[in-house]
């Protein structure tokens, strides 16, 4: 295993700390429980934004922490959902008395956990919506399975009710535009190489040097289906055909196209299959109107990339572009 | 013959040192149909536990058993900390204020402790989870105390029972947890988090009996 | 090879395409020959600036042309100087009447085609100046190499001359802002995997398992020494101790630390290695006031870091602090 | 004797082709002790060379020359673009009008295009680059020339000194270019630019020779 960290048991401690030291004008990091609240937390009438869920996804969520976006995210060890008593924590340190929205990657253990720390926070008296995100098109979506995992529209989930929160509307209007968001937005992963979870010391798994897998999430688990290496087009056109066909997506829809890195894979290569996304989405004729590019959720070092469409109406479009100060995300301000 | 206050903490203790030894092998399970974490989530768990142990000592097995729970609860994540957590706390309610089990007793914790695995993750059985080794293991220990076999005899069918149960994961297409991402490519394996339960089961069965051998 | 892109030969163009795709509010992309510029130019009064060199490097240089910093950027093929014909026609788009200032990394390829393109701009009666950075104390300074190379520093100069020609400072005073930045900024890169250059197919070295590259540069070429893997508090010791001595910088020093990532290292590992290197640091009674984490100066899919320290003064800060609005960097816009 | 235009056009030809074939020999030279594009370099450029060549064909060799490194200049990039043009560009100076060249011709050609990638390079003998397979072929072809011998000797003379030249590189510690970086452990590795520099003059040698047997 080739990282640079000094023991497994300690990165996540440590990366917080480098957090800590790195953005003190941003964010205030907390230990045991450990979670990163917005350097002005709790802002007063404004419905606190909480996410969090295992490390390795860098800059999700700790990223993200900061005015427009998330008020507080919860850390757990690598590819673990963080415990009960670190959102309870941190839905506390964030409620400015507009009541806290929990963002919620569709997971069993984080659906779990939040929910065990929603229930503690009612029981305190706190007001505590949950939105469930789960827009990943590689899972059936069936009774017989977990149902899909919440991945890369995730991040524009966070961006997006930031600013709405921002703008001072309330729990349930902020709650209510993630479960649109959550509605209007797919995605679609794939990897070249497997990632290494510190703890593991080892590749999750073994991908021949001519293969790749298709479907994967953002946790090293192995995808739907393996298959010969294609080239870049060829995997783009495997990525969104799935997610244009579920919606479905129609000629006419403006979108938000979001191409990102797993971790290892270069910014070049990223804008090679953004070219080839638009151009796959004007030949249905959708409109792609603003775009995100880069390793946003990762997955550790893996080498994949994830194509996330989110249909855009003119009230998505402002508050995408509504300002933003966090370490991994900034406009405008 | 009867599970003493010690006899638990023994228990706990020799689990929590068998999963130092099982962590790698656990990790590997979770690899091949899930997020390779598994051994080192349940390992962290209860180094965490055995750390507020000496606290214990002098609580009843009921108020043991939750504050193991709460720890999981705090110090796990992802599925198994809820899942683990529920388990201890449901069993220690289900045994409150008791300074010892009978077999009986300890089938009724176990029972408790499953109905609340099952209400915190609503999987049912063959649904490739860790209630596919509870289960039958709760099963087995009722029954043997309605046949009023003795501890030791209880103790072994309800490891056998658990060991069966997770044995028979390996085929099942997994329906809940990160593994049913994968469809039909998660039959094959060994569930994860039923292997930890076995070993869980097993343990009783060992540390128990060989206390009053 | 495990890579996202078609073919080699066309990855350079096939980027552009996605940039200009991407940012059409940022900027122009032009073919043949090949360079990025500022939506906005020549801005009118205002010294241009241009850097270049290969592709491979993203976001450096293309990702920070805009507003504040680049007024182009000259991409060769991967690992490859651009042609001076490319840094001939992006002077000649930027030129607003103040000058241009190339800012060219001290390799040899680079340094001799920005000089043919500086000959033949100034021929043509443009008025250019060049300034070579050359952060790297990795490679030995002497008269019987090609001089040290220019690595994470450039990123800093770019954005700092950026600010100073944004507030209108003349083309020498840009320049010897640019000198001063090199004075006083230092470099040290590590690689724990080689990155493979598309045409080659594969890796540049062979590191084993174990081992690791100290003083590498951003090419993929091999290091200085090779040495058992180390713990990230080690690294960052052994990449501190010869910046902090190469200048020297003092107790009492007010510095930049930058943090980066070569591409291939999950920002959870740069933030692990940013608490430690703060730490080294304030033992040398530096004081980090600014900072800057992330794959900015990148070598394709390396797994690595580089960590730069660059003495700060008001200006400096001042500088570093306006706003900025580029694809790779944003800040106060 | 005499270097007919068509020879020219068939060395540039037989050149390009030769660089198709050793692309990937003279990537792996420069992946040891460099960055591994120099083959994707010269190949670039002279593919582009060649798809120049038909508006050149009734040009002057000086011309041709000039043609050829313009295009190189702006296709090669890196250390080699600026190199290679100069040498062309140096060589067609040299050459201005003539429409055939005699073996000392050849020489004041090869020779001004050395002078050409010293000055743009700076490089000294020894420094382990191009330069030190070009400046024993340039001698061998002066020697040659004034010691009266053939155009096919003369040519051979100096594909035999480049040849050695480009072998002595390998033991050599690098002091210009991409190479020097690497300190002590440039040593031991050959280097690519004397190797397609060494390329250059014996496609000379092989193309000229053949075609005056
Ligand atoms: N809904 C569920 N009900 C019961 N057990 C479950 C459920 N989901 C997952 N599990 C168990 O949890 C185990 C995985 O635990 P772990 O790896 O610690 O958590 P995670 O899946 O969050 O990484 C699985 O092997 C399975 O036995
Ligand atoms: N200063 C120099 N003078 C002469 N030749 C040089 C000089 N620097 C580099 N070279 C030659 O250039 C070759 C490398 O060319 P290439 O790989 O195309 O460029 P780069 O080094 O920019 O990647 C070296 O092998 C060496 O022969
Ligand atoms: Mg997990
Ligand atoms: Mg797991
Ligand atoms: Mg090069
Ligand atoms: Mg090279």
């Amino acid at each position: 295993m080739k990282k640079l960290i000094n023991k497994p048991e300690e990165v996540v401690k440590e990366e917080l700390q480098g957090i800590e030291l790195a953005h003190p004008d941003l964010v205030k990091v907390f230990y045991d429980p450990d979670f990163i609240v917005r350097v002005d937390a709790p802002v007063k009438g404004k419905v606190g934004i909480i996410s969090g869920g295992g490390s390795g996804h860098e800059p999700m969520h700790g990223g993200f922490v900061g005015k427009g976006m998330l008020d507080a995210a919860c850390p757990g060890a690598v590819f673990t959902s963080p415990t009960p008593d670190q959102m309870l924590a941190a839905t506390k340190a964030v409620d400015g008395g507009a009541g806290v929205l929990h963002i919620v990657k569709n997971y069993t253990g984080d659906v779990m956990n939040f929910e065990m720390a929603a229930d503690l926070a009612k029981e305190e008296g706190l007001e505590v919506e949950a939105v469930v995100i789960d827009d990943d098109v590689a899972v059936k979506d069936s009774l017989y399975t977990a149902g899909r995992r919440g991945v890369g529209l995730t991040v524009l989930v966070e961006k997006i009710c930031g600013a709405a929160a921002e703008e001072g509307r309330s729990l349930k209007e902020v709650a209510d535009l993630a479960r649109k968001v959550n509605s209007l937005g797919r995605t679609m992963g794939m990897a070249l190489t497997s990632c290494t979870v510190p703890h593991a010391g080892k590749p999750t798994f073994d991908l021949p040097e001519d293969e790749m897998e298709i479907g994967i999430g953002i946790h090293g688990e192995p995808g739907r289906k393996r298959m010969k290496l294609q080239s870049a087009d060829e995997v783009v056109e495997m990525l969104m055909d799935p997610i244009i066909s579920d919606i479905p997506y129609k000629s006419g829809d403006e979108v938000l196209l979001f191409v990102n890195g797993m971790g290892g894979t270069p910014l070049i290569e990223l804008y090679v299959l953004y070219r080839k996304a638009v151009e796959v989405a004007e030949k249905h004729g959708i409109k792609v109107v603003r775009n995100l590019i880069g390793p946003y959720i990762t997955s550790l070092e893996m080498a994949g990339t994830s194509i996330t469409m989110l249909k855009m109406d003119a009230d998505l479009i402002k508050l995408w572009d509504a300002p933003v100060l966090t370490a991994g995300m900034r406009k405008g301000i | 013959m009867v599970i003493t206050r010690d006899d638990v903490i023994d228990w706990i203790k020799v689990y929590a040192q068998l999963l130092v030894e099982k962590k790698d092998y656990l990790t590997d399970l979770d690899s091949a149909i899930g997020d390779a974490d598994h051994g080192a989530n349940m390992n962290r768990g209860f180094q965490a536990v055995l750390s507020k142990l000496p606290g214990m000592e002098d609580q009843d097995i009921g108020t043991i058993f939750k504050t193991v729970g709460m720890t999981l609860l705090s110090t796990v994540g992802g599925a198994g900390g809820p899942l683990y957590g529920s388990l201890f706390i449901q069993a220690g309610k289900a045994v409150s204020g008791k300074m010892e089990l009978t077999l009986a007793d300890w089938a009724d914790a176990l029972e408790a402790a499953t109905t609340g695995v099952v209400s915190r993750g609503k999987a049912v059985l063959e649904d490739k989870t860790m209630v596919d080794a509870l289960t039958p293991a709760v099963e087995a220990l009722k029954e043997s105390v309605s046949k009023g076999l003795s501890l030791s005899e209880g103790l072994k069918n309800s490891a056998k029972a658990a060991e069966e149960g997770m044995i028979a994961t390996i085929p099942l297409v997994a329906r809940k947890g990160r593994a049913s991402y994968l469809g039909e490519r998660s039959a094959g394996h060994q569930d994860p988090g039923a292997t930890s339960s076995f070993y869980l089961v097993n343990t009783a069965f060992k540390t128990w009996t060989n206390s009053h051998k």
